[in-house]
């Protein structure tokens, strides 16, 4: 049997609350974006595109529907003989079951499935970016640094790096200090959550952290800073490009209009491609009174009415005389005729009834959340 | 279903049709921005229920291997069954001409497969069928062999075989005929039969010098058997000449043909492709047309299909034509009743203009 | 998206206790069988040629290995768009994760799984049982009699009778009265534990259950009584053939044996193939001293030894002068020059060293569990 | 290995072995009790992290169709990369003898695919290697050609190609010869090159004149590359006569060699049958000898190899054979020396014996 080198976990999150209404169904990784993917895409496809081809998804919640989309694993190429798509929800075990603490507890209850793969390297990831990366690079710098622990990091504009976990770090990359939100950063370079450590290294720190009672069982707070405490080799990896989070209604929405922009600073059609499981659908029709402009619109749609700077998921249907602006339709929505829908979200096989208003504005982007209808009565506005 | 092999036999004859089937199939060509004219039959295999299907390759068989490879697109890539390609005999098995010889040629696959029938079709008609339908209707009657049949709606040239029948589906007779009239009942090329019958019948009459498995096989020996024919009512298109592939396209323009071939319960399964949705730009403005995942769109388009990729520059107007894979057509340039093949590039301020009723075909890869 | 017709559930059980050292390491459905099969190949092999794609495997214990085992499905082509095969252990939820608690609670606790399929009917199969049936017969008869439930009977001795749930049905094959281990039987017509109930029917009874505090929540204790009791129509569907109950380490011994007989009862040759996942080994080699005779061998084994009544499963080393007799030994299992076997069945990934033995007898088969050791001065007998 | 592409070049000359392979390609010849040759190459490259690889189509493609099928069984029934079929040009497309014209007419494949480099092989070897130490080799070198030998240890005859190498691996000398001698360091037609280097010396050569890619591509023009030459030190068979096909059987009877091929960390994948295992009954009498599964022994097997789902029935004697798939071998009859295709059946009390260095050859689907 052919061994893993890389095992790739991803953090895919609790019950994803702050995405409120979208995640009411679906678990966060599986929350749509850019007009035909879902976030899980992103980590899965760079795995893909980096010959990662074992992954294991630590969830908490709605893990059958996740299941559901990521099935055999053959969107992204994994579902071969020794690699696959493990979801990992907290089960039940001798003791009963405990819902994941944090992100280094999450990792902590599934060392029986590091086992198991057994790889050299087990690269954590988390489930709530949009950025493409090709891990490979990372691992072979990790390698070359001799690393115990190599993270990813990227520099962010100074007046925003309070709000991040920042590295500070010698000439070589290695890391000499991590602060969690600091007041005065000494560095703009964040951590991305992205990291590879070495398996034997991580179980040690694992296994100590999960003894130690007065930890919240987190790598950025706990883990981190005991191994550099420890004069742990821990090296950063810089990463130049596009990297999102996606974890607010406000920053999923903003991201899908960043792709709208005429050179959008995230290209969806760069070099390496990024996958996703859809049904199969046609091309979309557009018909003989519609206009769209600055728009992305998939496959499977109708669109019989106006369409501007939004994004239209697959399925999705626009009546005739419908005005749909600076908003993101997804899956499978129906509008029918003559509505407005402005600064809005929609989730997957909702309805706006005929004549009726979903409108927000910016900085207060109206949610509908999945399978509901908003009838023309009671348009107007609904909380996010 | 499980007991129902599928065979799809790719050895159409091509000549109406040559511009564009040069370097492929006929049934390889591309079709409604993102398909291959195959997809169709196959889909409706699988979606049937069929686990097994055998495809016979034509004299260019790269495009077909291109497109199908594994089958894993149409969840065809077993362990058991699945999709088999079944190559032509060589020269020194056969010299003889016609169908029939592969379908001798690989009669082995036919013994060694587990089903009890065979359902024949071909891969140049675009439909959506529920077979499994079929297979009931064909057990009801009892029959040797069971058709399918469309009833034509208006007058069309081109060479169909069309069938009489009782009132209870009985053929009563079948013929090759020069074009097709109102109500005629059109052959849709699609055969159930047992598999034991289609063995001898393609075993008797290969070894009897026979060369056409519909004309010698079964036009030829059709009082020997109980045939039956039913009705398919949705749409069908037979691609059997360039106008034909032009009006086929043009039909999905109406919402009701594009709901009802790709949006039921069965879908139409393709290659995948991963292309990103498609983006509109400013100054795009786009009326009653297809649009491809993969397209970026600046200029106009008007009662047309785009396939997977096409770019459209600023200032293009792109009318009553079909676009394939890949295209770039550049900023200003004029484009009406085309069909581009793929990887075509309309460099600026071209202007390209095919008649009404006669298109204009571009062939592959050329620089405009 | 094609519709599941028939969803099947698995109960792969609990730790499977009864099998003692076997089931140390792997869940009970992963016990190898018959050469180079596990438990489970048999009803997910019939599930796979009677035409049904999407299977629900419950198991308590150990899921990963399991999963590992099952990986993508392709084995038992399973690996479909809208099949597959999903493990289905004891979630963590909202409330905790609770065992499952009998047969039906396993089910119940699993109804949103099955709601998600939404399939017309829910076919449930035990995973303790070697035997080959095509389903779509038994679907086809619960149609035809219109039925609510359908439940596969097999004829067994009259004197076993009082082991096994017993039907008495009327001549239409409707069940009148159901019997769980009747001292003195009325018919001899024993419930398989197989069942095919209409869907929604089924989920009526599993919520009215789950309810009541005094259920211990088993399809033959409470549920199946119940329904009779209310007059739904519950048919039998009569098997015939082989059927085995695998449970405990002698019937998995003898359910061993039978293959060896020279026209055994059960025939894995038969018209429909049972299918496993295994690695791709050679075919075996056979010595130029060695002596086989009345045994099974399969792939990538080599026996310099001597082998008889026995049933060797694949990757197994058999050294010089070793005496295998009336044995199981499971894969890659290793036997030293001038060991002695006999009466045993020894797991995966054993040693027995060079002269050391391992005895047992008729009726009590020695056992030794999975990755042991059997050391020279150590051998002789060891409890099963 | 991502950025390695393999291709197996299945265009082998079949003369020496012809009865074997009347109706198959040399490279899906039944071997070692349930492979293909072709499992060799084919499960080295997967082995090393290949994901994509073309099989050009030999002449008579149906047995190697059918044996690599989706390509699932090696991991290849890939969305992204995975197995593709390069078939042979039309004769329209170009009537040039040799392997040259296949690559040339499949270049878009080559430019099409997203890897750096090119692992060509040939699928009539025995081998399991682990190319991924080649590109290594590859990479230190700088070479533009790296190629792989062994060393023979002892004299045979065949043509080879037989190279001589300077101590750092640069190939001094390459050349076709009738025989190998102790010491020839043999080339077993594996080439890892630069894909734009690759795709240059195939379109040059073949718009010059060239015919065979050997010959004409990379001997001829020797001197304008780099060419580095890597030594394989595990166990190599040629199989390009059936003398080298029995023998290369009868290799696999030492445990060593079957050890080194088959159980280490490296597995050998094929088309996978689903057979029970073997059942010695009670009459069994089995000695050094290789049995796969499916098989049901009631008689005597020495020295010999059993494929698939042979029947070996009470009183029979086998020794020194080589008996394939599904072969019955009937009570009471006596069988040594020989080699029996796939479905032989030998009816009872038949004595068939071939002499000690060449073997009774009994074609496919013979009762005797």
């Amino acid at each position: 049997m052919r061994k893993t080198e890389c095992l790739a976990m991803i953090l895919a999150g609790g019950q994803g609350s702050r995405l409120g209404a979208l995640t009411k169904k679906i678990a966060k990784p599986a929350v749509p974006f850019g007009g035909k993917y879902r976030i899980i895409d992103f980590p899965l496809s760079n795995c893909a595109n980096s010959g990662i081809d074992k992954v294991g998804v630590l969830t908490q919640y709605r893990p059958l529907e996740l299941h559901n989309y990521l099935a055999s694993g053959s969107a992204w190429d994994l579902d071969q003989k020794n690699g696959g798509i493990f979801i990992l929800p907290p089960y039940a075990r001798e003791k009963g079951a405990d819902w994941y603490q944090g992100t280094a507890d999450a990792i902590y209850q599934n060392l029986n499935f590091i086992d198991l793969a057994d790889p050299e390297y087990v690269l954590i990831l988390s489930g709530d970016h949009i950025y493409t990366m090709d891990y490979s690079w990372m691992l072979e710098a990790h390698k070359m640094n001799k690393a115990e622990a190599t993270i990813g990091v990227i520099e962010v504009p100074w007046e925003e790096a309070p709000r991040f976990g920042i590295m500070n770090t010698d000439k070589t990359g290695r890391i000499e200090e991590f602060e969690e939100k600091p007041a005065k950063p000494k560095s703009n370079l964040a951590s991305m959550g992205i990291y590879v450590f070495n398996k034997n290294f991580l179980k040690k720190y694992l296994e100590e952290d999960a003894k130690d009672e007065t930890s919240s069982h987190d790598f950025g707070k706990n883990i981190i800073p005991k191994m550099l405490k420890d004069k742990a080799r821990l090296y950063s990896y810089a990463f130049e490009g596009y990297w999102k989070d996606v974890g607010t209604i406000e920053s999923l929405w903003q991201a899908n209009m960043d792709l709208l922009q005429d050179q959008p600073p995230f290209d969806l059609k760069g070099e390496k491609k990024i996958y996703s499981s859809n049904e199969s659908m046609p091309p979309h029709y557009i018909g003989p009174d519609a206009k769209v402009k600055n728009s992305m619109i998939s496959e499977g749609s109708m669109v019989l009415g106006e369409v501007e700077n939004s994004v239209i998921f697959p399925g999705v249907r626009i009546g005739k005389g419908v005005k749909v602006t600076n908003s993101v339709i997804m899956p499978s929505t129906v509008i029918r005729d003559g509505a407005v829908v402005d600064y809005a979200i929609l989730a997957q096989n909702c309805e706006v009834a005929a004549g009726a208003k979903v409108t927000g504005q910016l900085g207060a982007i109206t949610v509908v959340a999945e399978g509901e209808t908003v009838e023309a009565e009671a348009s107007g506005k609904q909380a996010g | 279903m499980k007991d129902v092999m599928g065979i799809i036999n790719l050895q159409e004859d091509n000549k109406l049709i040559r511009e564009l089937t040069d370097k492929r199939a006929v049934e390889s060509m591309p079709f409604a921005g993102r398909y291959r004219l195959i997809d169709f039959t196959l889909s409706s295999m699988v979606n049937s229920g069929i686990l097994n299907v055998g495809v016979m390759l034509p004299d260019k068989p790269r495009s077909v291997l291109d497109h199908l490879r594994s089958g894993k697109d149409w969840d065809l890539a077993r362990r058991h069954d699945g999709l088999f390609y079944l190559p032509s005999p060589s020269e020194e098995e056969s010299i003889r001409k016609g169908d029939l010889k592969n379908f001798y040629h690989n009669l082995d696959f036919f013994e060694h497969s587990s089903q009890k029938y065979v359902l024949l079709t071909s891969g140049s008609f675009v439909y959506n069928v529920d077979f499994s339908q079929m297979l009931r209707f064909h057990q009801n009657t009892s029959a040797d062999i069971t058709m399918v049949y469309y009833t034509a709606k208006e007058e069309q040239p081109g060479r169909n075989v069309v069938l009489e029948t009782a009132e209870n589906g009985l053929v009563t007779d079948m013929a090759e005929k020069p074009a097709i009239y109102d109500d005629s009942k059109v052959a849709m090329n699609v055969y159930l039969i047992e598999k034991r019958i289609f063995v001898e019948l393609v075993r008797y009459t290969y070894e009897h010098g026979g060369q056409d498995l519909l004309m010698d096989g079964i036009i030829r020996r059709a009082n020997e058997y109980n045939i039956y024919a039913c009705e398919h009512d949705g749409y069908v298109a037979h691609v059997d000449s360039t106008s034909a592939y032009y009006k086929a396209n043009m039909d999905l323009l109406q919402p009701e043909v594009w709901e009802e071939l790709f949006m039921g319960s069965n879908s139409i399964y393709t290659k995948g492709k991963d292309e990103v949705p498609v983006q509109y730009k400013e100054t795009a403005k786009v009326k009653n047309s297809l649009i491809a995942n993969g397209c970026v769109i600046r200029g106009e388009v008007e009662n047309s299909i785009l396939f997977r990729g096409v770019t459209v520059g600023k200032g293009v107007k792109i009318k009553n034509s079909i676009i394939m894979q890949k295209c770039d057509i550049q900023d200003d340039s004029l484009v009406e009743n085309v069909i581009c093949d793929k990887n075509v590039v309309i460099s600026k301020e071209k202007w390209l203009k095919g008649a009404n009723n006669y298109p204009l075909i571009i062939t592959k890869n050329v620089v405009i």
